[in-house]
């Protein structure tokens, strides 16, 4: 149960995040397009964080994403839907896909999971250069308008971004996605469905010796997951206007494992940490030019020598004792 | 950005430099006002050598025109400095560094990226941010009106593909004709056209579908299939430096008797390293480095190129361009034109200068109205080569209009 | 009338038979035990009747109607639940958390309920933790509850393995080895507890290997040999037949001199 | 035809000893090695610069290589893997770290040799026409090499003392501990043959298809493929995993030239996992 303490210091995060972030930034397109795609990213983030609380290592992230774009410039460009209707279709459809997946795949674990799961998004790329009469194949789909005005009785709820400042209004799309993923997040957590979840993650024989459908949780779970990959991947196409074959890769589905892994896995909010740790530390890290990327990685491996449980683990002293108690690990095999 | 202040002191600068250079000559370095270009295009993982070339490319040019006291604009000179961003072929991180380079760096012009799904993702923020960039992209849309910010910046395998085909097919009988394309979209764009332009002229086509995936080792279960249906020649279409001499070393032990092309810039080194022997008679479409045509200036410029990037790519030879025609379109649009694109794109229909890197003194300029409706694309030689023992050596030399 | 009734289950893996062609029944609120050498199948059996492993032929009926064959949480549902040996429980939960969690089969809102937060859902939760609190008391682990699992020592989360059980509201409970590696007073201790859990009015089948315990306790014993059902009585008639003695407690002796 | 299954156990071979490496760090350290890839690919640089650029003979080329891996293996268990296998509450952890570790080698190797492709010129030329099949020799010679190593590293981790210490750790840790194997100092040899069987690879297919900066990711999924086909942990699995993926491969493109073939490998790959998770010769769990 949140204290008065930390609601507040939520209360204060929300202040700065929505107002003071977007008033300071408003005449800096890069920095504030540079935290609306952290924003985003971590929204799929926490589908990923979602199937490691089951305990799936789900390094296929980037397929889901990749089936919401898809989804979302297919209603709005070949069936006219507005963005508005078809961002949330995108993560349903998502969704849809990844229960037909995972209810064969789920029944895997450790790192028989982690590896078919890499392969999703090599087969989400290769099904869409295949299947060419409905995804354009290699030419992707481009020219997709921005999202439009959403009118109710004539008045403007949501202005079109084509006629207001587009960075501001992304930033805003963006901030309101995660807030309201993650406010979901925290609520799906901290309810019973949270401790199924975990028990899931702990012992998927035992949740079911006690009555726990795990087949049905874990692809609830992984359905959810899905969902928040496709809504990004939604909002990533519409910010480019165009979606391709190429557009989530292994590399990002990679990326939003290691967003996850940083933050921590024991921490909700874990995703929105680091994703944004890694995705700023990469775009201010730029001027190294090649060795960019060989920094970046020694810091990953130091993080993960020094704090394994995360960033958000520095908070709790004493943590490392802890773990120690814990001599055992289930092995995948 | 010139705040008055810096232009103050930089037009000091310049008188005393002025001075200096008629007393020293040419050494003198003066600290002239910067010139920002952009280099956007990915510099990390299996398709590092696109971004990495055009980024060197860049750098030794501009290390060039510094060291001689800079670029002259409107009368005043200026370095040239070379800002480079690595997109990783990630449409985010493209978006991400285009922001970066448009709205922090206040770049106007920026060489890159590399694919089709980067350069169209970040068409929004060149369009928005009143920017103009030179893709190494094929693809049509990128420069087709409505969108006007995009300049190709090579020659595109539609292009390339009907010429060498049809001078194979006159010069060497070629009948029939076999395709194999990388499994990523530009690959497979690439492929198509080249199809379609070898049935227009009638060539038999026997393979328009096959691939291999990105990472393949191994060719022989995809060129196995090829060989067997004896074509006179193997188009590789959109294939990767890497891959093409794996490629032409198999279909030669697996008994290919036949020619072999492709429409992309490819490597000598590379090709004689890795496929050796096997690579003769190879046919690609180069820049202007082959010793036949490339003038005096290409020399330095490539000897300046293996400073910086520790070793000559035949793929900087398509790339050289950009930079060049950049600046001396800004230079002949006015100093507005730094700050203002749409003085640029006003000066592209009639702009012309001598393409310094050839010997043949012809005209480098910008082309491409009959395949995007307007002028955008940079008026690269379509120089055809042939692999010969370790080298290139030019076929001929065509050009896109 | 049986509870649970056992018709000749059969369980072959590959070209080994595990379980041989066994049956007996299962009376209302008694302590059977089904005991056996090592290899005998016992464990394979307890996992056939919990139905975590489908049988190769024969069922295994809860009140006239077949379970075996049906997915372990519909077995659960139906009242049939099982307890493992000490190592599974949720490790990073405290006892109470465990227990609670255990309560799933009682719920009456839905899972969108649970994430609204709806008046039926905050009635579970409440109910929930009273009951957790109330089991947790009555099997000696009030004063740990709010103690990590992993951090317990082992005849707590023996009990507390019991207490997961209980949470789901059994009819029959069946127990995987409850009192091995046990000590005397810790097998009298846990003799009484599990005595306790039938006189709540549960039918409990337990797979056990410590003779002693299994003798003090049960009503009835099954004993297993090389997957088959080599006899069936009470403690009294099991401990003089012959086949037993000559099955199982010479084997056993061997094993004790290795 | 005959075409076609000699392309497939060419790349059969080649992927059974990509497949090895990753399969046996696996059984030991229950961590998936993600680095496996650039491994593959430093090895290959490695022997291009001793062989191609240095100009001594392949066989010293092929010593280096796995002089060098074997203390790039060493280095990562030793200062990475063991480090975090003790500390971390979550196995995932280990994943993290070892992807960590494949982006440093890809950007070390991207520095250091360049973002070119490499190649080495054939160790033996000509071509073996039989019937209507082509064997290069330069194949046949990595295709026999390749056999050798897996065989001896078949005989060393059956015959040999430190094999049997490997394959008691693989069983079980805690019981190899037990028995008195030295679990840390086997950890590393483990992990140092492992990363040595990874360059081998690299080195010896650097005669034939060359190698660049870029390859690694690529080189693992693959690897991954074969891994989930055998059976995680399990030599045979994995070399049995490489000759199918091989020639799911060399049938695959012949039969469905249009792209498709990874497609179908992998749609195969997850209905197949659906109906034995653990592989084809994968110990089964859960």
């Amino acid at each position: 149960m949140p204290n008065q303490r930390s609601l507040i210091a939520v209360g204060v995060a929300l202040v700065i995040y929505l107002i003071v972030l977007p008033a300071l930034l408003a005449d800096k397109p890069y920095f504030l397009g540079v935290l609306t795609t952290a924003s985003v990213l971590s929204v799929i983030a926490a589908g990923v964080w979602l199937t490691f609380f089951i305990g799936r290592i789900n390094i296929g992230q980037g397929a889901f994403a990749l089936v919401g774009g898809y989804a979302a410039a297919i209603l709005m460009t070949k069936l006219g839907f507005s963005f508005w209707i078809a961002m949330p279709l995108a993560g349903l459809t998502a969704a849809l896909v990844s229960i037909v997946i995972g209810i064969p795949i789920l029944r895997l674990r450790g790192v028989y999971f982690a590896m078919i799961s890499l392969s999703l998004t090599e087969t989400a790329r290769l099904s869409a250069q295949s299947f060419r009469s409905v995804t354009e194949g290699a030419k992707g789909i481009v020219n997709i308008p921005l999202p439009g005005a959403v009118e109710i009785f004539g008045f403007t709820l949501i202005p079109d971004f084509s006629t207001v400042d587009k960075h501001l209004a992304f930033y805003f799309l963006a901030a309101i996605l995660l807030i309201a993923t993650f406010a979901a997040m925290y609520r799906l957590v901290n309810s019973r469905i949270g401790w199924l979840f975990k028990s899931l993650q702990q012992n998927e024989e035992l949740a079911s010796s006690v009555g726990v459908d795990i087949a049905r949780l874990r692809v609830i779970a992984y359905a959810i997951s899905s969902f928040l990959g496709g809504i990004g991947g939604a909002f990533f196409v519409a910010a480019q206007q165009s979606v391709y074959p190429a557009s989530f890769q292994i590399q990002d589905s990679i990326y939003f494992m290691l967003y996850t892994f940083l933050g921590g896995l024991g921490y909700v909010f874990g995703p929105i940490v680091g994703t944004f740790v890694l995705f700023l530390s990469f775009e201010f890290l730029h001027g190294l030019n090649e060795y960019q990327p060989l920094i970046y990685s020694i810091i990953m491996i130091a993080l993960m020598l020094w704090l394994p449980n995360g960033l958000l683990s520095i908070r709790l002293p004493g943590w490392g004792l802890g773990t120690k108690a814990n001599p055992e690990r289930a092995r995948g095999a | 950005m010139l705040k008055r202040k810096s232009l103050m002191r930089s037009a000091a600068i310049a008188g005393i430099a002025l001075v200096a250079g008629l007393a020293v000559g040419d050494g003198a370095m003066a600290a002239n006002e910067k010139l920002k270009i952009g280099v956007l295009g990915v510099m990390s993982g299996p398709a590092a050598s696109w971004g990495l070339v055009n980024r060197y490319c860049a750098e030794a040019r501009a290390n060039m025109i510094n060291e001689a006291g800079g670029f002259e604009i409107g009368g005043k000179k200026y370095d040239i400095e070379i800002v480079s961003i690595d997109d990783r072929n990630d449409p985010k991180l493209a978006v991400s560094g285009a922001e970066r380079l448009v709205y922090e760096d206040g770049i106007r012009y920026i060489i890159g990226p590399n694919i089709d799904t980067t350069a169209a993702a970040i068409v929004p923020v060149i369009e928005k941010g009143g920017a103009m960039n030179i893709p190494y992209a094929f693809s049509k849309d990128l420069y087709s009106p409505p969108r006007s910010h995009s300049i190709l910046g090579m020659i595109a395998s539609y292009q390339a593909g009907p010429v060498i085909y049809k001078y194979l097919q006159e010069k060497e009988g070629v009948k029939s004709v076999a395709f194999v394309a990388r499994n990523e979209s530009d690959s497979l764009n690439q492929r198509e056209e080249g199809v379609a332009a070898a049935e227009a002229l009638g060539l038999d086509v026997l393979a328009s579908k096959d691939t291999y995936e990105a990472g393949t080792t191994d060719f022989f279960p995809v060129m196995s299939r090829l060989v067997g249906l004896k074509p006179d020649l193997i188009v590789l279409s959109g294939v990767a430096p890497s891959d093409a001499p794996l490629m032409l070393k198999t279909a030669r032990e697996l008994g290919f008797q036949g020619l072999m092309s492709t429409e992309t810039a490819q490597d000598a080194k590379i090709l004689s390293e890795v496929a050796g022997d096997a690579a003769n008679g190879f046919i690609s479409v180069g820049g202007a480095s082959t010793p036949e045509i490339r003038s005096e200036f290409m020399e330095t410029f490539s000897k300046r190129y293996e400073e910086v990037a520790g070793e000559w790519n035949d793929e900087a030879g398509t790339k050289v361009y950009a930079l060049e025609i950049l600046l001396n379109t800004i230079k002949t649009a006015g100093p507005e034109a730094i700050e203002d694109v749409s003085k640029f794109k006003a000066q592209m229909d009639a702009f012309k200068m001598t393409n310094p890197f050839l010997k043949d003194g012809r005209d480098l300029h910008f082309v491409g109205a009959g395949f995007f409706d307007q002028k955008r694309q940079i008026s690269v030689p379509m120089v055809v080569n042939v692999f010969k023992d370790g080298e290139f050596e030019t076929l001929f030399v065509g050009s896109v209009d | 009338m049986p509870i649970m009734e056992i018709q000749n289950l059969t369980k072959r893996f590959g070209g080994l038979t595990a379980v041989n062609d066994v049956s007996f029944s299962v009376e209302e609120e008694e302590i059977l035990s089904i005991i056996g050498p090592n290899g005998a199948g016992k464990s394979t059996l307890f996992k056939l009747i919990s139905s975590f492993l489908r049988p190769s032929e024969g069922r295994v009926e809860f009140k006239g109607e077949r379970i075996s064959g049906l997915a372990p949480h519909i077995v659960a549902r139906r009242g049939v639940i099982r307890t493992f040996q000490e190592t599974t429980i949720f490790r990073d939960m405290t006892a109470r958390e465990n227990v609670v969690v255990a309560h799933h089969l009682r719920t009456e809102a839905s899972l969108v309920g649970h994430f609204a937060n709806s008046p039926l859902a905050r009635r579970d939760e409440s109910s929930f933790h009273e009951s957790a609190a109330e089991i947790l008391e009555y099997l000696g682990l009030g004063h740990v509850q709010n103690e990590y699992a992993r951090n317990l020592p082992h005849g707590y989360l023996r009990a507390l393995g019991i207490a997961l059980g209980l949470a789901a509201e059994p009819e029959v409970l069946l127990l995987d080895e409850p009192f091995t590696g046990m000590n005397q007073d810790e097998t009298n201790k846990a003799v009484e507890m599990v005595r306790g859990v039938r006189d709540r009015g549960i039918t409990i089948l337990l797979v056990e290997h410590d003779m002693s315990a299994v003798m003090k306790i049960s009503d009835r014993i099954v004993v297993l040999n090389f997957g088959e059902k080599i006899a069936e009585g009470t403690p009294t008639e099991i401990q003089n037949d012959d086949r037993v003695i000559e099955a199982y407690l010479g084997r056993e002796d061997e094993e004790i001199g290795i | 035809m005959e075409q076609v299954i000699i392309n497939g156990i060419y790349s059969g071979m080649q992927y059974a000893l990509i497949a090895l490496g990753l399969t046996l760090i696996f059984a030991l350290m229950g961590v998936l090695n993600f680095a496996h890839g650039q491994m593959y690919v430093l090895g290959g640089f490695v022997t291009y610069y001793v062989y191609g650029v240095m100009g001594l003979p392949f066989v010293v080329g092929l010593a280096a290589t796995a002089a060098t891996l074997a203390l790039v293996g060493v280095f990562f268990e030793f200062v990475i893997f063991r480090r975090v296998l003790k500390l971390s509450v979550r196995e995932e952890s280990t994943m993290l770290v070892a992807a960590g570790g494949a982006l440093f080698l890809e950007s070390l190797v991207l520095i250091i040799f360049g973002e070119k492709h490499r190649g080495v010129p054939s160790v033996i030329s000509g071509v073996w026409k039989v019937g209507d099949a082509y064997m290069p020799y330069g194949r046949l010679l990595v295709v026999a090499m390749s056999a050798l190593l897996i065989g001896g590293f078949i005989l060393f981790m059956q015959y040999t003392r430190q094999g049997r210490a490997l394959r008691a750790l693989a069983q079980d840790r805690e019981a190899a501990q037990i028995q008195g194997v030295n679990v840390d100092n086997y950890s590393m040899l483990g992990f140092a043959i492992g990363a040595t069987l990874a360059g081998l690879a690299g080195g010896l297919l650097v005669s034939i298809s060359g190698v660049n900066s870029g390859l690694g990711t690529w080189i693992s999924i693959k690897a991954f493929i074969m891994v989930m086909i055998g059976g995680a942990g399990v030599v045979p699995g994995a070399i049995i995993g490489g000759f199918i993926l091989g020639m799911l491969e060399s049938v695959g493109y012949t039969v469905l030239p249009g792209g498709e073939t990874y497609l179908v490998i992998f749609v195969a790959l997850i209905a197949f996992l659906a109906i034995r998770p653990q592989g084809l010769m994968g110990k089964p769990w859960g």
